[in-house]
């Protein structure tokens, strides 16, 4: 049984169907990269699993479970954690209390009351080691280059343990060192979290990933392993476009 | 029967003044985001320049409309140029500072003027009452009425038909473009605040003849008018005027029901609601960007 | 006509742009290049003064346009198409059009008819509501609009963008028309390597806010668009 | 941490300290003094509150003055109640003017006095429970909370204007007996009973920071910049709001209820959009950002209002309406926001100063020793 | 976190240092009156809601003051004005009566308009056992020992009034007021006295305070069909009602408006066209024919312009500080206390506008009732005087219940 299962899930704006009928599925601890040009659906595919946007149609299934009308706190308590395109750290707070933010396994009210400081050790630090940003654990994450806040909310989504995480564009505005270490995290990740990453940067896709999936115009366009995929003419046509010759 | 009808008139008379009041209010919202605490002190301005027109130059309301219009938009492009316009990107802190304003020129004119309440006279050519039956319309009330309405009419023909009207709705929706395409959007923000409150100065003195002219008369308009944009949504004229509508209705018939008071309280509840439930406004305007 | 040197430019206290120099040719094609969030955006808003603040030298036509406000820019003739097109949702086509010519500086108010000959589609829709038309058209329109300013020159921001490939390749069509027929000056942000090289008199490739390579469009080799254009 | 919890303590101590000592000194220990400087520190309290929503979490409300009149009225209740007891059935005076036959029902809770202090803390509470679970589950944020929070605002006072028969109408509850307190009576002149408003306010203060400092207080801070983003982390964001909400709403009423014992009466005024907006204004001259700073705002403005009356009967509020427009204009943070960038600016010189003298130290060590350590840090 | 809450400590340490020691250089203790000076405060809003007429009372009372003052002052001794502006707020009432019992030290209090500022003053002055100067008609009910009541009360307006309506225009009353205690009072006592002569109240309305649009109060009116429009609105929604009811086109020899609170202020901002025709009733008018009321009038128009207005409210403010000056001159200065400025003044009598005026033993004032019929010119014309003057009776409406020198008795 596949942990996330989508069904025909479909959602329109205005008179546009921006995912139409998507069928998709994973299993625990798979890593999927998520291709497809510019409003093929990709990003709004990631809302509708974390339920930013409501679907008009179709089911979202994770552990089984029907999730599709389930409201974003919940679906984050079950386990699904999203990263955005634009790094969306809390800019004003520190990176340790970005951190215990994302510390949520118990983000009850009350059992806030009860907690007064982060703890450093165990998961944080580790965390923090992972991502190097153990000398600007007082810095406010407004404050930490570019870089840093991508890195930083890829921190905060292993802080919070996720058992399915979603990735838009990790890699946006890394250089290629940084790149390269991102993968190897998420290479690290297989098999204990599962994670669909949205990506434009073919070498990246090609260090981290095993199955991709193609979208084109809120569908399903092709999916298997890389090679099989860039070999697809349908896909050259849709996404490497202009006759193919580019460089995408 | 006839209850109902002249209740349904007196709901129309309130929504009318509300309607004026609230224009202005919707402009300055709409196209800034100012949330104007010193609104009710231009219809206050409006009012006292009314009297002061009338009492040193013997102008009559109706005549004296243009030029109140001008006196009290100007005191409202001077507003703008010296406070509001630091505040465009602090939308909650313009609450604070026209607060502040509000005071200021309330204690001006109760230094200038004196805090007692003044006196207008009602445009004679206005007295006197329609009657259909048991339904008795003051003609003044008859007048607020379709002036209102023209009001509404004419800030609908300015925001729709003319350049300065293209110009404010393209610098509402997106001001940064509309910079890179010329369009000077510091003028045009002072010119909508000046026509606002210019607005409420019109507003002002045309409800001389029904209430007292006091410093502090604008206070108790400007909740109201608030509650009226709010509900009508955010740059919707026709929002504001349906809200009025609403709202001076409901508040005829709950008083009917109830009591002034209690009439009152109910229609804010029902205000609480609709905001709550609705907070895009009446007519929500579904575009996709 | 439009000369920047050593230029930066910040959006608060950070430069996204480091050391800039180039020189735009009257009625030459200019492409920028370059990945995602090296600066290309900001190079084009910095031209317009969208930016929080500049350092260095930028003039257009010889006048300084450091300290100048951007509607005065855009009275100068400089004609923006941003990213995203940016045309006005609840305004019609016609209004979106007049709207350019706000920034005309000699008060005519009329919408040029060659635009519609350029875009015939947005004759038929003239009455729509900017909002309702599709992907492609906004992008017709947002040239549209610019074009009824009468511009000296026209910033392009990825004009072809999520658009259908018939619709790029007529857009593309009327750039280069309105280069060779009318004469305008053009800087064209591009992810597209073909149509770049094909249009441009001159590349620029920007990587992390400052010029990697500049030259001639020929000069656009595959190692150049290998190094800084691929991933 | 540590340092930052020892810098914490220095900053309340010091508050602490100009309360107990330096202010009552001051005043030379004159009842009037410290009577009318109980009425600010109780206005401060209720800034301080506003702060807890305001400034936390990002929360402005405008009818903070609905749930500050409320635990007013409940200890008026009370007070009236007490005054009443030779009274026929024990019913307050202008209940018999107002020809209500008996005491109605929901006085009876207060003749006692545990019961009073509990209501006044919690029946505040939970209308902002109430309100705050209609408003935050709807998302409703910024400008909307303002708007339903000032229309509450009106349509409270309202009721308690129209239901004289109960409330006292315009004219509020007046006639009212001291406090009696185990065995303490308090006389609002004295010094003791300064020292009961200023340990209210300190402790109210202390369980207002406990809340902030705890994680609740990051989850709002965090809600304040971005709600959604805290949503992808499970956390239920209308809780957190509700909570910051509540606890607000609790020390208003309870700021209400020492206002009633300082100034001896309760008035539908309280309940104000007057006053309500000048409890804003409060917390922005002394700086939503911080509790203590508000509470020094509502202080501060207070005790200028005061001063100013004196001086300029006349004009004095022309004064303070352009204070308040100055305050916006210029300092948008407030008289904290001004501090804090002046000492942040201080520090930041004297750390510069010394990495300088750092660097040159390092380099003549390098020099001398004769190794050039390129990336020496 | 960071260095913040240090911060706070030295923010609070500075914002001290700025504005805490207003108190080190206050002096205090001594006589009451003292330095050839007698402190009297004097607080009438000047800004807010009531400052309409709260500033009409501090002109007629900083009047009154002047004026002793320049003969001379009382035993030598001239009267120091400690002015205060309570911005129409109660809790301001309260702060500025403290300030001008406890710290100014004044002998007395003139002061306040409406029934929720007296309120406010109320346990401020009992707790001091000062004294304070009410000069306006209020709702009765009440027996202070501090407070010297300088205005009617119910019996003193309604007595005759209410009777005379009926007979002249019928017994169906409409009743309306502003929401608070002093109409409500009123018309219990207006229903008491109705039911007396057979009348009936038709309809009893309250509207907030400063309500401005009387337009489903009108088609009630119009529904109900009454004789008279028994009216106990104050200031703002006083001055609206009126001119819409005028807008509605009544007539008042049909309908009259009879009003209990309406003076000249509110019939300037009324119009008197609007106004005319309808009815009050109050001890003063501006138009009384007396010696004293045409020194009064002229000196007041002189000294504040010759559009300003006197009214049975401002005349009170101005003769309680002539009553004041009788009671002191009966005493010893070095003797000068609240109390027993209050003893002395029991029993006085003094010349004011409206004619003798006698203090009883319960601290309020007999006075002259007079019924008048507005005119087109603002001015009111007496239609009915009272054939003596009327004593106070605070709790004429509670059987059982009254107010005597040695405060409330029930009997």
């Amino acid at each position: 049984m596949a942990q996330l299962e989508l069904q025909g899930l479909s959602v329109q704006f205005g008179g546009l169907r921006a995912v139409d009928g998507l069928d998709l599925s994973l299993e625990q601890g798979e890593l999927r990269c998520l291709l497809g040009p510019n409003g093929a659906g990709k990003s709004t595919t990631l809302d509708l699993i974390c339920g930013r946007t409501t679907p008009t149609g179709g089911a979202i299934l994770f552990d089984g479970r029907d999730m599709t009308r389930l409201p974003v706190f919940k679906r984050a308590r079950v386990g699904i954690g999203r990263k955005f395109q634009t790094p969306t750290v809390f800019r004003e707070l520190t990176v340790v209390e970005n951190l215990e933010i994302a510390r949520s396994a118990r983000p009850g009210v009350l059992s806030s009351l009860t907690v007064f400081r982060s703890r450093l050790q165990g998961r944080m630090r580790e965390v923090l080691d992972l991502v190097e940003l153990g000398d600007e654990l007082h810095t406010k994450a407004g404050n930490l280059s570019h870089g840093q806040m991508q890195w930083l909310e890829i921190a905060m989504l292993l802080m919070q343990d996720a058992r399915l995480i979603l990735m838009d564009e990790p890699t946006a505005g890394m250089t290629i060192q940084e790149t390269r270490k991102t993968g190897e995290i998420f290479n690290s990740l297989k098999g204990s979290h599962t994670m669909i990453v949205v990506e434009h940067d073919m070498s990246f896709v090609r260090q981290i990933a095993e199955t991709v999936t193609v979208m084109d115009q809120g569908g399903l366009l092709a999916q298997g392993s890389i090679e099989e995929v860039e070999n697809d003419p349908a896909v050259r046509e849709a996404y490497l476009g202009d006759g193919g010759n580019g460089h995408a | 029967m006839d209850v109902f009808f002249n209740q349904a008139f007196a709901g129309l008379s309130m929504a009318s003044i509300l309607l004026m009041v609230a224009l202005g209010l919707a402009i300055i919202y709409g196209a800034m985001g100012v949330i104007n605490l010193a609104h009710g002190e231009f219809v206050m301005l409006g009012a006292y320049s009314a009297w002061l027109l009338q009492s040193y130059l013997g102008l009559g309301i109706l005549a004296s409309l243009p030029l109140i219009f001008l006196m009290v938009g100007l005191i409202g492009l001077a507003v703008e140029r010296g406070v509001v316009r630091w505040l465009y990107h602090r939308p909650l802190d313009t609450i604070l500072a026209t607060w502040g304003i509000g005071i200021v020129l309330q204690q001006l004119v109760r230094m200038g003027v004196g805090s007692d309440s003044r006196y207008v006279a009602r445009p004679t050519i206005l007295d006197g009452n329609v009657a259909i039956g048991g339904v008795v319309m003051s003609n003044y009330r008859i007048f607020l009425v379709f002036f209102s309405l023209s009001v509404l009419a004419a800030t609908w023909y300015l925001l729709t038909r003319t350049e300065f009207g293209t110009k404010l709705r393209a610098v509402i929706q997106n001001k940064e473009i509309s910079e890179c395409y010329g369009i000077r959007t510091d003028r045009i923000y002072a010119l909508a605040f000046a026509y606002g409150a210019g607005l409420a100065g019109i507003a002002g003195a045309l409800v001389t003849p029904l209430v007292s002219v006091t410093p502090g008369m604008g206070t108790y308009l400007v909740v109201d008018a608030f509650l009226v944009v709010i509900v009508g949504g955010v740059g919707s004229l026709l929002g504001t005027a349906v809200a009025s509508g609403l709202v001076g209705e409901a508040t005829a018939l709950f008083s009917f029901l109830m009591n002034d008071t209690l009439g009152r309280v109910a229609v804010l509840l029902a205000i609480i609601m609709l905001i709550r439930f609705k907070p895009q406004g009446l007519f929500p305007d579904k575009v996709r960007r | 006509m439009l000369e920047a040197s050593a230029l930066f430019s910040y959006y608060g206290k950070s430069p996204i742009l480091q050391d800039v120099s180039f020189r735009v040719e009257q009625g030459s094609i200019v492409s920028i290049l370059g990945r995602n969030g090296v600066g290309k955006t900001t190079l084009l808003r910095t031209i317009m003064g969208l930016t929080d603040g500049i350092a260095g030298n930028l003039s257009f036509g010889g006048k300084d346009l450091g300290r100048m406000r951007t509607c005065d820019r855009g009275r100068l003739g400089i004609g923006y198409i941003p990213q995203g097109r940016e045309i006005i949702p609840r305004f019609t086509v016609r209004e979106n059009i007049l709207m350019g010519t706000y920034a005309r500086t000699d008060g005519k108010r009329t919408l040029p008819d060659y635009i519609f000959e350029l875009f015939p589609i947005l004759k038929e829709f003239i009455g729509r509501r900017g909002g309702d038309l599709s992907g492609g058209q906004q992008q017709q329109l947002a040239i549209a609009r610019a074009l009824a300013m009468d511009p000296k020159v026209l910033l392009l921001d990825e004009p072809t963008e999520g658009i259908q490939p018939n619709i790029v390749r007529q857009i593309e069509d009327v750039i280069l028309r309105l280069n060779r027929e009318m004469g305008i000056t053009i800087v064209l942000v591009e992810q597209n390597v073909p149509f770049a090289r094909r249009a441009s008199d001159q590349f620029i490739v920007l990587d992390k806010g400052r010029v990697a390579v500049a030259g001639t469009g020929e000069e656009l080799t595959d190692e150049i668009a290998d190094e800084f254009l691929t991933f | 941490m540590n340092r930052n919890f020892s810098f914490d303590c220095i900053g309340y101590a010091l508050f602490a300290l100009l309360l107990l000592v330096v202010v009552p000194w001051g005043l030379g220990f004159d009842g009037f003094e410290l009577n009318t400087f109980a009425r600010y520190l109780t206005l401060g309290m209720v800034a301080m509150a506003l702060a807890l929503s305001w400034g936390c979490a990002g929360i402005l409300n405008l009818g903070q003055a609905a749930t500050f009149g409320l635990g007013a009225y409940i200890m008026a209740m009370h007070l009236k109640l007490k005054a009443s007891v030779n009274m026929p059935d024990g019913m307050p005076d202008f209940m018999g003017w107002t020809n209500v036959e008996s005491l109605p029902w929901f006085w009876e809770p207060f003749h006692s006095l545990p019961v009073t202090i509990a209501a006044g803390l919690l029946v505040p509470a939970a209308v902002a429970a109430v309100m705050g679970i209609f408003m935050f589950r709807g998302r409703i944020t910024g400008v909307f909370v303002a708007i339903i929070t000032l229309a509450f605002l009106v349509a409270i006072q309202l009721v308690f204007v129209e239901e004289q028969r109960y409330t006292g109408g315009e004219n509020g509850l007046t006639g009212l007996a001291p406090l009696e307190l185990f065995g303490w009576t308090a006389d609002n002149y004295s010094l003791s009973f300064y020292y009961f408003v200023a340990g209210c306010l300190i402790c109210a203060l202390v369980l207002a920071l406990a809340l902030v400092r705890s994680k609740v207080g990051l989850v709002l801070r965090a809600i304040k910049e971005n709600p959604d983003r805290v949503r992808f982390f499970g956390y239920d964001v209308a809780r957190y709001e509700t909570l910051a909400f509540c606890a607000s709403a609790a020390i208003a009423g309870w700021a209400g209820m020492l206002y009633v014992l300082v100034l001896e009466f309760a008035s539908p005024t309280y309940m104000g959009v007057p006053f309500s907006l000048a409890i804003v204004i409060w917390c922005a001259v002394g700086g939503r950002d911080s509790l203590v700073a508000a509470a020094l705002g509502g202080i501060i403005v207070n005790m200028l209002e005061g001063r100013l009356s004196d001086l300029f009967v006349d004009g004095w509020t022309l004064f303070l309406g352009m204070l308040f427009i100055l305050v916006v204009l210029v300092m948008p943070r407030g008289l904290f926001g001004v501090f804090h960038g002046a000492l942040a600016r201080v520090i930041a010189f004297y750390r510069q100063a010394r990495l300088e003298r750092r660097e040159s130290l390092a380099i003549s060590r390098s020099v001398v020793s004769g190794t050039h350590d390129k990336g020496g840090r | 976190m960071k260095r913040r809450d240090f911060l706070k400590g030295v923010t609070a340490t500075g914002a001290v240092g700025v504005a805490g020691f207003p108190g080190i250089w206050i002096k205090r203790q001594g006589a009451w009156a003292a330095n050839g000076e007698i402190p009297v405060g004097v607080l009438f809003s000047l800004t807010g809601a009531v400052a309409v007429v709260e500033s009409t009372l501090h002109d007629a009372c900083m009047m009154a003051i002047e004026e002793i003052n320049d003969n001379g002052g009382i035993h030598g001794m001239r009267l120091k004005p400690h002015v205060e502006d309570p911005a129409s707020d109660p809790a301001t009432f309260a702060d500025r009566a403290r300030r001008l019992v406890i710290r100014d030290r004044c002998v007395s209090v003139f002061g306040s308009y409406t029934s929720a500022s007296r309120q406010a003053v109320l346990p401020v002055v009992e707790g001091r056992n000062n004294l304070y100067w009410y000069p306006t008609l209020y709702e009765g009910r009440e027996c202070s020992r501090n407070v010297m009541y300088g205005g009617a009360v119910p019996n003193q307006q309604q007595q005759e009034f209410v009777p005379w309506l009926a007979e002249n225009f019928g017994g169906r009353f409409y009743l309306i007021g502003n929401n608070y205690v002093y109409p409500r009072e009123e018309n219990n006592v207006c229903k008491i006295i109705l039911d007396r002569i057979g009348g009936e109240p038709v309809h009893e309305e309250y509207v907030p305070m400063g309500h401005s649009d009387f337009s489903s109060v009108i088609n009630r009116i119009r529904r109900e069909q009454p004789d008279v429009i028994f009216c106990t609105l104050v200031g703002d929604s006083d001055v609206a009602f009126q001119r819409q009811f005028h807008a509605a086109g009544f007539d008042p020899d049909q309908l009259p408006v009879a009003s209990l609170t309406r003076s000249e202020v509110e019939v300037k901002a009324i119009g008197g066209e609007a106004a005319a025709g309808h009815f009050s009733s109050a001890p003063y008018f501006m138009g009384h024919q007396s010696g004293e009321n045409e020194r009064f009038v002229e000196a007041y128009l002189r000294k504040y312009g010759q559009d300003q207005v006197t009214h049975f409210v401002s005349e009170a403010a101005y003769f309680q500080v002539y009553q004041f000056k009788a009671a002191l001159e009966k005493l010893d200065p070095a003797d000068i206390t609240p109390e027993a400025i209050r003893d002395a003044s029991v029993g006085l009598s003094i010349t004011a506008p409206q004619g003798e005026v006698l203090i009883d033993e319960n601290l309020h004032t007999h006075l002259w009732p007079k019924v008048a019929q507005w005119q087109s010119n603002g001015q009111a014309e007496v239609v009915l005087q009272s054939e003596e003057r009327m004593a106070p009776e605070p709790y004429w409406a509670y059987e059982g219940q009254s107010c005597t020198g040695e405060g409330l008795v029930r009997g």
